[in-house]
């Protein structure tokens, strides 16, 4: 994994790697506390995956392999930073709060959202890709206007880097030198497209023509992703402009429970990154360097089975909204439709709702 | 206080107000800052209010409104001026796909505070791309609103109440009537964003139009009255959701409508409004609803365009159809 | 010879059939190549017709139809696949201001001959922009076509039919049907492309719907039938154009009509088929024309779908509301 | 006008430039030939000035200033090339031998196109910003699949570039290694826009984000447009891929004959451009150094004069069209409301053509 583009602070094995531009800045109490995120993260994800095996979640689009990724851009951020999410950034969910239950609401059917985004300052998912990078710049251009010291931060994957939207927002960001991070995630596939279908050069260099910097980062390496996030947000805050980062890393598992990834890749490729493991990498190194006893670990592991338990137990709760909640938030303002909707719901007895 | 003014000045005085009014409105657009827009529906706002209120923007539609939709999740009020209707089909898929549906996704969290206002219709003799009637794409999607001015004093009234609301507005603006003169009231609404109104009073048909084509129903009106044909028009001013209930009460009187647009009639709003209304005055009807609308064909070089365009003979050849029914 | 597939299965025999018949068909879109796309519809092509006719390509719709545009210009005819509904916005404005009206544009030198095909409607449980109806934006549309299969058999023909055409066609493919089964004849088409059919005979009440609704429309004449009542079913395939005339004489017996569509009801298929049924057969009708649509919403978490989408109940309410209307 | 990255081999002067990578191939005929195109479709565009003013033409797009730019790179393709422009490019349009009435239907709001796209591989005009970018790609593929040694060549404006599409192009055609140059004008505005709103740095570096090669040439040189597009177009068909040139100019007109510049830009800009005029600077080589006379000066004059009075003629005689023509090449087969379209306004008696 020799890339001198690459920014890397630790190695596949755990080891520090010296790196001119960035240095860590994380204690091991920090460290421990990114590890903790990512067991847990990748703990709710296996579940989730069981729950959508079982038949109680309509689907679930794992992030295992991504989150070291996830969490260090997540722990990157301050907390009155704004994130605009893809479908599949449960880790950063997960790191501005919101409850794993209101993440699985959209898996499960019931929402389409899911949490409330204002609370978290997390976006509503995303699913048409690439359409939350121009509401993360327009959100930025916000907080120019507030003469806040804040920062937007887009999440995006390498598929959808080829929409226009997503370079739309590079010319805007750019144009307005608007406090805004761009993170893609170039997990290397976009359903079964390589992302060398995207782009046959690599994805950050992207940013170059667009006036603003490109950073690549392993993103498989917790450490370097925060210390590379935080520098471009900190930047963003203080009028420093945007900055593209592109987290290289890889999706283990399928793109979706729907998805049947043997199709269209072989098994040999998979096992390379597996061996490339963001989490035992930074177990690794608080092994080595800190010393963190296996009870510790063992104690971050049953703390994740504890809250996949509840989050099984959540989900399992979520019954079926009564039919006439479809109306509700629909328009902000009365509107005679959906009064005419639900009315008719309410006369044919589907719901038993009141007007 | 009544003043005269055309309907561009209506809506920059009316812009302007809104936006003295409340300091999270702000501009964007292509070409509206210095220049003043096109039409200069925005002259001197820039001057006045900075360019952070009144953004010149990078020529691209999508990003107009994507944007737009971040500034709304910040609390801010986007008026975005789109710079001719056949320029907004590029911001379709972030109307359609996330301005319309961003309430409903963050289950109430979000407010998808902002108006799009779209130079519409034919009439100005301009090149293709300039002249189109996108109307009946946003009246279909649930979660937008869509309305339109016919005078000035609408206009006025309209973009300042378009403003204020919560949810997500088209805001149409009958291009070839910019320069058309009208009273303005400068002190009270003439009605309610989303009243249609009785443009003219009548027994024997009622005449439905909205935007450029209210003016035209007029006329039609005034001809028809001379031959002894009294007509209602109606202007729908909102276009989705449509005042059905004031149309259903003219109806019931007069027991023949026609409705005018300047689109294809195909999936339109005249379908609709045809539609509701004959479910609703079923028994009323001495005819059935007829449409006057644009060809189904790409909007015509516009040497032709008032052939393609509903003119005040193919108003009153629709008047005769539904008069002459019975016969 | 008859034989027995599910629509997926047909749409992928067609597919091949074209290909095979006429080298200058390619297929594009987001996985179809290795993966035989998200619902296995070009299952197997690339494999057989290679690389350069069977596209993978780069994750952008509006490329996906404004190459298609450059390829039909150079003599091509591209097959678009779009993944689901809910994405196909992106690529508006291509097929709007591109697609629909480079024929009229050249005089007449360009072929915009293309499939744009779109799995649509809901019914399969996925999450948001996965169960959507663009039909009526493209039915309002000048210069496009827009047909819809219910069937395998008319899934093969169709498919074909609409390849070979020269004006550019939005294929709507009833998701939720892919995986049922049915007999395809291999010999000869059961129709034109823009024929519509009836589906069951009847004498009450005509039932109008296209893609996944006609089944729903089936059901409710079976229950219909048990209570006595007599539904005449149209599926009517082709989306734009209508075929209205064959509406027009079901209508004539029946006196009564209800269309069918999961689209909300604004400015919609339904709108049209009742205004322009109103106009044809005023004197026959017994009752309004009714439309059970999808409701004036955002499509809803899909575990409610099935109350958003008209079910048999819904389709039965309005039928008694047509049969019941002179009382 | 001294810029390291532009490429340029005649000076405002119209004195030879040493250039390390490109050197000007032409005979003194030939750009001589230059010459005369450039001074005939100045010509043409002010009597389409005129004509517009005399409410002849609905509007008109000036080219003046861009003539270079256009005649550089209009003379660089070979025949079987096919070109993709906007509405302004009429000195492609003329290199590509499309009749130059035909290039004003337009604008006498007579036809939507004008000419034969197919007969002169010149596309039809194309006023949504960026859309025709994506066809020359669709065009390149074709081509690709016929196995021809031919390009596609995209024309756009610095404004454009803002645009989804034009990007889009960009992914695509690096993904497909697609025989495809793209053109861009910037002659520093869009509308009242200045392309500085568009990007800060200078465009072509957007390319090498995507994965390809991005030249600035001096888009008033004639000499130097011409070498740089025909290195750029003999790559592409040869499967060298896509090339972004980046012709900076100016538009010394408005915008349209609608536009009022006055409203956003300061004359002194415009003066300083009127000194590095494209025409002046080639006949001031012609002159210098192929000694042509001004007698063949004033024959390309009094050529140019003839031509623009024929098109006035053309223009004079281009009559309305019958309204019932609105119906024809909607549709390329029969299609029932077009029936009805066209029995309607026969029986109205707008049209009396038949059906
Ligand atoms: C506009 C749009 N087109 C197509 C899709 C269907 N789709 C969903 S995810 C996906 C792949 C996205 O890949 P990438 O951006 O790399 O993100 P990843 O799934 O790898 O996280 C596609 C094509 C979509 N959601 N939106
Ligand atoms: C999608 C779209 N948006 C807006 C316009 C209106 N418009 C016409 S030309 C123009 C400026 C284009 O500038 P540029 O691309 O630099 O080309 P130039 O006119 O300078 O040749 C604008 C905004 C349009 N034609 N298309
Ligand atoms: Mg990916
Ligand atoms: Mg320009």
């Amino acid at each position: 994994m020799i890339d001198e583009e690459l920014v890397q602070l630790l190695t596949p094995e755990g080891e520090r790697v010296e790196n001119s531009e960035y240095e860590s800045t994380l204690n091991g109490d920090e460290i421990f506390g990114f590890y903790r995120d990512m067991v847990i993260i990748r703990r709710l994800c296996n579940e989730s995956t069981s729950l959508q095996r079982q038949g109680q979640l309509a689907l679930w689009a794992p992030v295992q392999g991504q989150e070291a990724a996830q969490i260090g851009a997540g722990r990157a951020l301050a907390p009155m930073d704004f994130t605009f999410p893809t479908y599949r950034e449960h880790g950063i969910a997960w790191c501005r709060g919101v409850p794993p239950e209101n993440m699985l609401r959209l898996f499960r059917a019931v929402s389409n959202g899911g949490w409330d985004p204002q609370k978290y300052r997390h976006s509503v998912p995303t699913v048409v890709l690439g359409s939350q990078t121009l509401h993360a710049v327009g959100y930025a251009m916000g907080i120019q206007r507030d003469g806040a010291e804040e920062a937007a931060m887009a999440f995006f994957g390498d598929g959808a880097s080829s929409q226009g939207d997503v370079m739309e927002a590079f010319v805007w960001a750019a144009s307005f030198n608007a406090p805004v991070v761009f993170f893609c995630q170039n997990n290397q596939w976009g359903i079964s497209t390589p992302s060398t279908v995207q782009s046959k050069i690599p994805l950050y260099h992207r940013a170059h023509g667009f006036g603003f910097p490109g950073v690549r980062v392993d993103g498989n390496d917790v450490l370097a992703v925060y210390e590379v996030t935080k520098r471009a947000l900190d930047s963003a805050r203080v009028g420093g402009g945007p900055t593209l980062i592109e987290a290289y890393t890889y999706r283990i598992g399928a793109h979706t429970t729907s998805d049947d990834p043997t199709r269209y890749r072989i098994d040999a490729e998979v096992e390379v990154w597996k061996h490339r493991d963001p989490v035992e990498r930074v177990k690794a190194l608080l092994v080595h360097e800190y010393k963190v006893k296996n009870a510790d670990f063992d104690g971050v592991a049953a703390e994740a089975e504890t809250m996949a338990l509840k989050l099984r137990e959540d989900v399992l709760a979520m019954s079926r909204p009564d039919p006439i909640t479809m109306f509700d938030n629909a328009y902000a303002a009365p509107h005679p439709l959906i009064e005419e909707g639900r009315r008719e719901m309410i006369d044919l007895g589907i719901s038993g709702g009141e007007l | 206080m009544t003043t005269t003014m055309t309907m561009a000045k209506a809506l920059n005085e009316g812009l302007r107000r809104a936006m003295e009014k409340d300091p999270k409105v702000l501009l964007m657009g292509e070409d509206i800052g210095r220049l003043g827009g096109v039409f200069r529906i925005t002259d001197g706002l820039q001057k006045d209010f900075g360019e952070d209120r009144v953004v010149d923007t990078p020529l691209s539609e999508s990003a107009i409104v994507g944007t737009a939709v971040g500034l709304a999740i910040r609390g801010y009020r986007a008026v975005c001026e789109i710079q001719f209707d056949g320029f907004v089909y590029p911001a379709f898929d972030q109307i359609v796909s996330q301005v319309a549906k961003m309430h409903k996704r963050s289950d109430g969290a979000y407010k998808m505070a902002m108006v799009i206002r779209i130079p519409f219709q034919g009439g100005i003799g301009a090149i293709e791309h300039h002249s189109e009637s996108p109307e009946p794409y946003f009246a279909q999607t649930a979660g937008l609103r869509v309305v339109s001015c016919s005078t000035p004093n609408d206009a006025y009234w309209m973009i300042q109440q378009s403003i204020e609301h919560d949810d997500p507005i088209i805001f149409c603006e009958p291009k070839c009537r910019y320069w058309e003169k009208g009273e303005v009231d400068l002190e009270s609404p003439p009605s309610g964003l989303f009243d249609a109104v009785v443009r003219r009073e009548g027994t024997d048909v009622t005449l439905i139009a909205y935007g450029a084509s209210v003016k035209t129903a007029l006329r039609a009106a005034e001809t028809a009255a001379v031959e002894g044909t009294s007509i209602e028009v109606i202007d729908t001013r909102s276009i989705a959701p449509l005042d059905i209930g004031l149309m259903a009460k003219s109806l019931e009187k007069t027991g023949r409508v026609v409705v005018v647009q300047e689109s294809p009639h195909t999936a339109s709003i005249g379908s609709e409004i045809v539609s509701e209304l004959t479910q609703r005055c079923f028994y009323s009807l001495k005819a059935p609803g007829i449409r006057v609308s644009g060809y189904h064909v790409p909007y015509p070089p516009t040497r032709i365009e008032e052939d393609y365009r509903p003119s005040v003979d193919r108003i009153l050849d629709a008047v005769d159809r539904v008069m002459g029914f019975e016969s």
